[in-house]
């Protein structure tokens, strides 16, 4: 079972290095290739925590939607070859402390607390039916409401998204 | 003697209406009715006096009536103003003068003041003071005659300034008012000091000296002097300032930019004789209690006395002569009351002072006039436009004479008689005192003989544009005659039988030493003032250049309206007001919107909070949800 | 942490582990929301916030609470929600891109105050 | 129905009558009938009142009534007058009277104007028929707020400066009162918000110590007590005249009656301790206000001044604690609210001609105006203290009833205060002289048109009440001091 934990460190190594790269390139394009991979990364802790569908669906939406309209939104809007001006240096200090702070911040906590609670439990993969069955009942635990309330709002995001960046 | 109230009622009802009507009525209508209720008015006073004198004497001695007497405003369970009328020998004799003086300016104003504008309202305030100053005399209590001691003020204000498009008229008018007023202040805190420890206004409880009263001042002291000393010796302050006792003389001399009348009524016989009356009024307190203040009112009268006789001898305006000569005047008067003693032969002062008010009003009044009619012929108030009027103005001027003998001090005119016992008074209290009265009884009769000949002779008159002086009309020289008549024969009544310190029986008894040393004195002074000024010459001119230096001063009225300028204009306009005016805009003012404009700073500093930046605001959603996250789990 | 050494070997892959990696990439998003000026950076970062959070919901429904799904489901949800956003973000970032010629939020001033020394109000 | 409430009542049917007016005739036609509807109630509750205590009635408060309005921190509507109160209603009524004529001409927006000013004045009767703390607070921000808008709109020269520095100045004194209104309901009991039942009690001295100054500055911002008098000059300089005349003729006496009623009556210990200080400051507003008048050149900042300075005089004579000086107090407070409005309605009425409130722009107007002039005068002898004229018997009551004090401050202090009428009378004259007397400064004003017949109504009303409350005081001193008797007994027993 080692396999699992090396891909594993490997993910989070790759994860840490991608997404602090993509907040801080200055090229808009490789920064979305950055969070491509953290994206990607991310899709594979989902498998490794055998959530198939999740892992599918990380894939499907992020990685492909996602980041299609991210690339075409950076070619519509930037002059090709150009670099971001940079940002003052202030802001990014202060940036920096600040979430530097919050990280040690949470993860003493998180170091101090997180492994009282520690132990995993090994499960198998949920059957797409299930998920099936559980989104669309009416019990409890049961989430045809919120399945209904995404689905209208994705309608309403699609005329808007439409209504927004059509030409006048 | 319910009846005196309409002495009160009367004018004030006449003020009320002329006041009300002012130009609705024609002036004459107003005139007539102003003149006919005073002439009732006087009548009543006459009548007053009369069953007064012939009833109130009880054993010798004069009581005192209250006629009418009615709570005013209540303070507290001992102090309340009354309004009420006290009649004993001084208020009747008071109101006999004032009515007769205020109905003969009446008449005489008919004349005068024909054709002014505002001549229905000059009636109004005639009657505003007649009741004003009927009043005052008639008071039962302190407070009463404060208040009308104000009100004499008021019209005295309102008169001076009739012509109030003239800025002199304006200017003079509000000096009187505002130096009367300071002078009033001292005597507001007198009474408040008296009524503090006596627990009453009451004149018959004050004036009884009774000790149990005058009991809670004992070793009460302040800066060495006992209260009670202080508290009477502010209440002379009032008085001086009604009377224009140095230094607070220096508004009477301006107030002749009225017209003549009132100053005959109000600045020759009447109001600023208020300070004698009221130094008369307390006369047991100050004889018995502190007889110091009233040593020292001896002296500065005496000073104040001779003071203006220096200043009245070099003056070339004729009101301005007579306003110093009263301000002497009234400096005898206070003399005469300062030396006094109390009660029977002793409180020949006090009997002289106020035969001398009493004469000194019928000729001083007389005096004005007769002025008035000078200033009506020629239409100028310079001696130096004047000269040679006597056979223009033949009444005017034998009038005239008559006055300036009387002030002179001739027998047997009435200031003989009443100059005499106040001289008399003087020498017993003291030589050196009686020395220099006589000496400034010298001087009034040079300086009226100055008046006198520069007037009516001198130089021939010049006539200018064909303007020829004439003699006035009846209404003007009837007063005169009928002044001229009382100065003659006042002298012959027997005052002392009337009036007195206790209200007893007072012998006038001439001293012939006194008497022949004063009139030689006079005779010296007119003597000399007919070598000057008789005829055309350069001998006063030649003296004027010899004593060019007190000449010249003396003119100039020895500066003190230099120095009450300086003080008013420089001290408390420039000195105080202004910079408590700047420091209210700035300081105070400026700490207000001071803490506004830092409120604003604060606001607007702040506001940078505010900045619409989004990343700003997760910045401080951040920082903020860490320390509290912070707070919540480490403390 | 120290579970992670003690087990690592065992082929138990500890929560922490998730939970950190979860952690690196939220204030990674945060730093990046606060630095950039750009709006589809800044989009990126909020990206990156969205989907550490979709690993803590899946890792603590794996971990904490297996018989469930909310976690899951959560997840799930975020990830539509997400696109959504995205989509109506970038038809705005475009948009805001047509009007102002470029795409950094520090032009988006419109509804701002102006500069605080022309408002000096007099008391 | 209380028979009192309808002094707030009156004004608020006026308010919806107004709004139902369609133009100048009947707005001015209605606000003129509210108005005298008010003067007509005043006549009956003065006499209603002297009757009741001619009745031998000698309860505290008469006509009293209670209404719960708020019961858990025992809010109640609850009214009563004494003496006191209904002479600050009688005032309250003839300046509403005579303040609605000096409007006659508002412009622009008069139906606004009326309707804010009945607002306004319906606070001001609230706050002085009632006895109930709280009510008492609501009723004088409801006088409060109108003041803002009144001189922001219809204001002349710096209004929005003036309307707002008034209104934030006025707005801190009352949250000082606030607060100190809070801590005498607490520590008075926490269960009643009633004045004569807080009397009852006993409020610890330690908190009285820090509650008295706090009550007592926060009304004497109100009552311009120094150094918070400065909204006083440049309010009254901005205002519209009946506002001038409403706001230095009553609201300004809200001051004095609320540290009369409230501070002084409920902490008598504290009063006693911390008088002294409050002595110094009204003495130097008495003599600050006199000589700041003195040099001013616009009318307004003249009289605003001079009101610095009477109101000072107001407490200052509460502030002597005495029978006779209270007396004085509230007399004061009748005679300046009388001739200070007096003397606004007649600057606003010479402003409205010359176009100009500079001293040294106008002369000799006395010859074109006569009637103004005269009325000028008249408000300027008030003002002086001239017998027979309300000043001066307010005044002497408050002198004779200081001098009662023999203590060495006291002594000093009311000496100073008495020089005050010497400076009065300098400032009042150098008005008089230079803008009535003398020779006509602007050729322009010879054509001007004396008063019209509203503003004689408006003057006359005022100056007949002058003469009457200085000629005839002995009724209504008698009334105030019987109503000052209880409370003094208070303050006595407290010593």
């Amino acid at each position: 079972m080692m396999i699992k934990e090396i891909i594993f460190y490997i993910l989070a190594l790759v994860i840490t290095v991608f997404s602090i790269m993509a907040v801080s390139s200055r090229r808009l394009i490789r920064s979305a290739t950055y969070l491509l991979f953290v994206l990607l990364a991310t899709a594979g802790l989902y498998l490794l925590l055998d959530y198939h569908y999740l892992f599918a669906v990380q894939i499907a939406v992020y990685a492909g939607g996602i980041m299609v309209l991210f690339i075409f939104a950076i070619l519509l809007t930037q002059k090709p070859g150009k670099n971001i001006t940079p940002e003052p240096l202030f802001q990014r200090v202060m940036a920096i402390l600040l979430s530097g702070t919050g990280l040690i911040f949470c993860g003493v906590i998180i170091y101090k607390n997180v492994s009282k609670v520690y132990h995993y439990v090994e499960s198998a993969e949920i059957p797409v039916k299930e998920i099936g069955t559980t989104l669309m009942g009416t019990g409890k635990y049961e989430y045809i409401l919120p399945f209904e309330a995404i689905s209208i709002m994705l309608l309403a995001c699609i005329v808007g998204a439409i209504m927004i960046a059509r030409k006048r | 003697m319910e009846y005196t109230l309409y002495i009160l009622i009367l004018p004030l009802l006449s003020f009320v209406v002329l006041g009300l009507m002012d130009t609705k009525w024609k002036p004459v209508v107003a005139g007539t009715v102003g003149t006919a209720i005073l002439t009732i008015v006087a009548a009543l006073s006459y009548y007053t006096a009369w069953e007064y004198f012939s009833t109130a004497n009880l054993n010798g001695t004069y009581q005192k009536i209250i006629a009418f007497n009615t709570v005013w405003v209540q303070f507290n369970e001992h102090l309340h103003i009354d309004m009420g009328i006290l009649l004993d020998p001084i208020s009747v004799m008071m109101l006999v003068v004032i009515s007769t003086v205020s109905l003969m300016v009446h008449i005489y104003s008919l004349a005068y003041m024909k054709g002014e504008r505002g001549f229905e309202r000059y009636y109004a305030f005639l009657s505003l003071f007649s009741f004003a100053m009927l009043g005052l005399v008639v008071s039962t209590n302190i407070f009463q005659m404060y208040m009308f001691w104000e009100m004499v003020g008021l019209s005295s204000y309102l008169l001076i300034g009739f012509y109030y498009t003239k800025p002199e008229a304006v200017a003079a008018s509000k000096k009187a008012f505002i130096v009367t007023r300071f002078a009033d202040l001292g005597f507001l805190i007198g009474i408040l000091i008296l009524s503090y420890y006596t627990k009453t206004f009451d004149f018959g409880i004050l004036t009884s000296c009774d000790a149990n009263v005058f009991a809670s001042f004992s070793g009460v002291t302040f800066m060495g002097a006992s209260a009670l000393s202080w508290a009477m010796a502010l209440i002379f302050i009032g008085g001086a300032g009604k009377s224009a006792m140095f230094p607070l003389h220096i508004w009477l001399p301006d107030a002749m930019e009225g017209p003549t009348p009132v100053s005959a009524l109000i600045h020759a016989a009447t109001m600023v004789v208020a300070g004698v009356f009221l130094v008369a009024r307390l006369f047991p307190i100050y004889i018995t209690f502190t007889p110091e203040v009233l040593h020292g009112i001896a002296y500065v009268g005496a000073f104040t006395s001779l003071f203006a006789a220096v200043i009245a001898i070099v003056q070339t305006d004729i009101k301005r002569v007579l306003a110093f000569s009263t301000i002497s005047q009234i400096g005898f008067m206070m003399v005469a009351l300062g030396v006094s003693g109390y009660g029977g032969q002793a409180g020949t002062g006090y009997m002289a002072s106020m035969f001398h008010l009493f004469t000194h009003a019928m000729f001083k009044a007389l005096l004005f006039l007769g002025a008035g009619s000078i200033i009506h012929a020629v239409h100028s108030n310079e001696m130096t436009q004047m000269g040679g009027l006597k056979k223009f103005l033949p009444v005017t001027r034998w009038t005239f004479l008559i006055a300036c003998l009387a002030i002179a001090g001739i027998p047997p005119f009435s200031g003989f008689f009443s100059k005499d016992e106040i001289l008399a008074a003087t020498m017993h209290f003291s030589p050196g005192l009686g020395v220099i009265m006589t000496f400034t009884a010298g001087l009034t009769a040079f300086y009226m003989f100055r008046l006198y000949y520069r007037i009516f002779h001198g130089k021939k008159y010049q006539t200018t544009n064909g303007h020829t002086p004439h003699e006035s009309p009846v209404a003007m020289t009837l007063p005169l005659v009928f002044l001229g008549v009382v100065t003659i024969f006042a002298g012959f009544i027997p005052f002392g039988k009337f009036v007195s310190s206790d209200g007893g029986y007072y012998h006038i008894h001439i001293d012939p030493t006194i008497a022949t040393i004063s009139v030689v004195v006079a005779l010296a002074g007119i003597g000399l003032a007919t070598w000057l000024y008789r005829k055309e010459n350069d001998a006063s001119a030649a003296v004027a250049r010899k004593f060019n230096t007190i000449y010249r001063a003396a003119y100039h009225r020895f500066y003190i309206d230099e120095l009450y300028l300086f003080i008013t204009k420089k001290i408390i306009f420039k000195r105080i007001s202004s910079p408590v005016a700047w420091f209210d805009r700035h300081i105070v003012d400026g700490t207000m919107n001071g803490l506004a404009s830092v409120t604003q700073w604060v606001s607007l500093k702040i506001k940078g909070f505010q900045s619409g930046k989004i990343q700003h605001y997760a910045f401080v959603i951040l920082l903020g949800t860490l320390i509290i996250a912070a707070i919540v789990i480490f403390i | 942490m120290g579970a992670i050494f003690d087990n690592f070997g065992s082929g138990v892959i500890p929560l922490e582990g998730y939970i950190f990696v979860s952690l690196i990439m939220f204030f990674a998003g945060i730093y990046g929301f606060l630095s950039r000026k750009s709006l589809l950076m800044i989009l990126i970062s909020i990206e990156m916030i969205l989907n550490s959070a979709d690993i803590n919901f899946a890792a603590f429904n794996r971990y904490l609470y297996p018989d469930q799904m909310e976690g899951f489901f959560f997840a799930l949800f975020t990830i539509a929600i997400s696109a959504c956003e995205t989509a109506v973000a970038i038809a705005i970032v475009i948009n805001i891109y047509r009007n102002l010629n470029n795409v950094e939020v520090d032009s988006l001033h419109e509804l701002q105050e102006p500069e605080p020394s022309e408002t000096k109000v007099d008391l | 129905m209380n028979f009192l409430s309808i002094f707030v009542i009156i004004p608020l049917i006026t308010l919806l009558a107004l709004y139902a007016a369609r133009n100048r005739k009947q707005i001015n036609l209605i606000a003129a009938t509210g108005a005298t509807l008010l003067l007509i109630l005043s006549g009956i509750l003065t006499y209603l009142y002297l009757h009741e205590r001619a009745m031998g009635n000698d309860s505290l408060m008469l006509f009293r009534a209670d209404i719960l309005w708020y019961a858990p921190f025992n809010i109640y509507y609850s009214v009563g007058v004494d003496g006191v109160s209904v002479a600050m209603l009688i005032l309250t009524s003839i300046i509403m009277f005579t303040g609605v004529f000096a409007s006659w001409r508002i412009d622009p927006l008069p139906k606004e104007f009326f309707l804010w000013f009945f607002l306004l004045s319906s606070g001001v009767y609230g706050f002085f028929i009632t006895i109930d703390l709280f009510s008492m607070f609501m009723f004088y921000e409801i006088a409060l707020i109108p003041m803002y808008l009144l001189i922001g709109i219809w204001g002349t020269g710096r209004k929005e400066y003036s309307a707002m520095k008034l209104t934030l100045m006025l707005m801190g004194g009352s949250a000082l009162l606030l607060v100190s209104i809070l801590g005498i309901y607490y520590f008075s009991g926490g269960d009643t918000m009633n004045l004569l039942e807080i009397a009852q009690r006993h409020i610890p001295v330690e908190v009285q110590r820090y509650l008295f100054p706090l009550t007592f500055m926060g009304f004497g911002v109100l009552g311009a007590l120094f150094p918070f008098h400065t909204w006083s000059p440049d309010g009254h300089a901005s205002a519209p005249t009946a506002v001038s005349m409403l706001h230095a003729g009553v609201l300004m006496k809200l001051g004095g009656y609320g540290a009369f009623r409230v501070a002084i009556y409920l902490m008598p210990e504290a009063a006693h301790e911390q008088a002294w200080i409050f002595l110094i400051l009204t003495g130097i507003s008495v003599i600050y206000g006199a000589f700041s008048a003195v040099v001013q050149t616009d009318l307004k900042y003249i009289n605003a001044y001079s009101s610095v300075s009477h109101c000072g005089l107001v407490l200052f004579a509460i502030l002597m604690m005495n029978e006779t000086a209270m007396t004085g107090a509230v007399m004061q407070m009748l005679s300046h609210g009388l001739m200070t409005a007096l003397f606004f309605a007649l600057i606003g009425m010479i402003y409205g001609r010359t176009h100009t409130r500079l001293i040294t722009e106008m002369g000799g107007l006395m010859k074109i105006m006569p009637f103004l002039g005269v009325s000028y005068v008249i408000a300027g002898l008030a003002s002086l203290g001239l017998p027979g004229l309300s000043g001066f018997v307010a005044e002497m009551t408050i002198f004779v009833g200081a001098f009662q004090e023999s203590d060495t401050l006291h002594r000093i202090l009311t000496i100073v205060a008495v020089t005050s009428i010497v400076i009065t009378a300098v400032y009042i004259l150098r008005v008089v002289g230079k803008i009535l007397y003398g020779k006509v400064q602007n050729p322009q004003h010879e054509t001007l048109s004396d008063a019209t017949w509203w503003e004689r109504i408006s003057v006359v009303t005022l100056i007949i009440a002058i003469v009457a409350l200085g000629s005839l005081p002995l009724w209504i001193s008698d009334m105030i001091q019987n109503s000052i008797m209880p409370i003094v007994g208070k303050l006595m027993a407290a010593l």
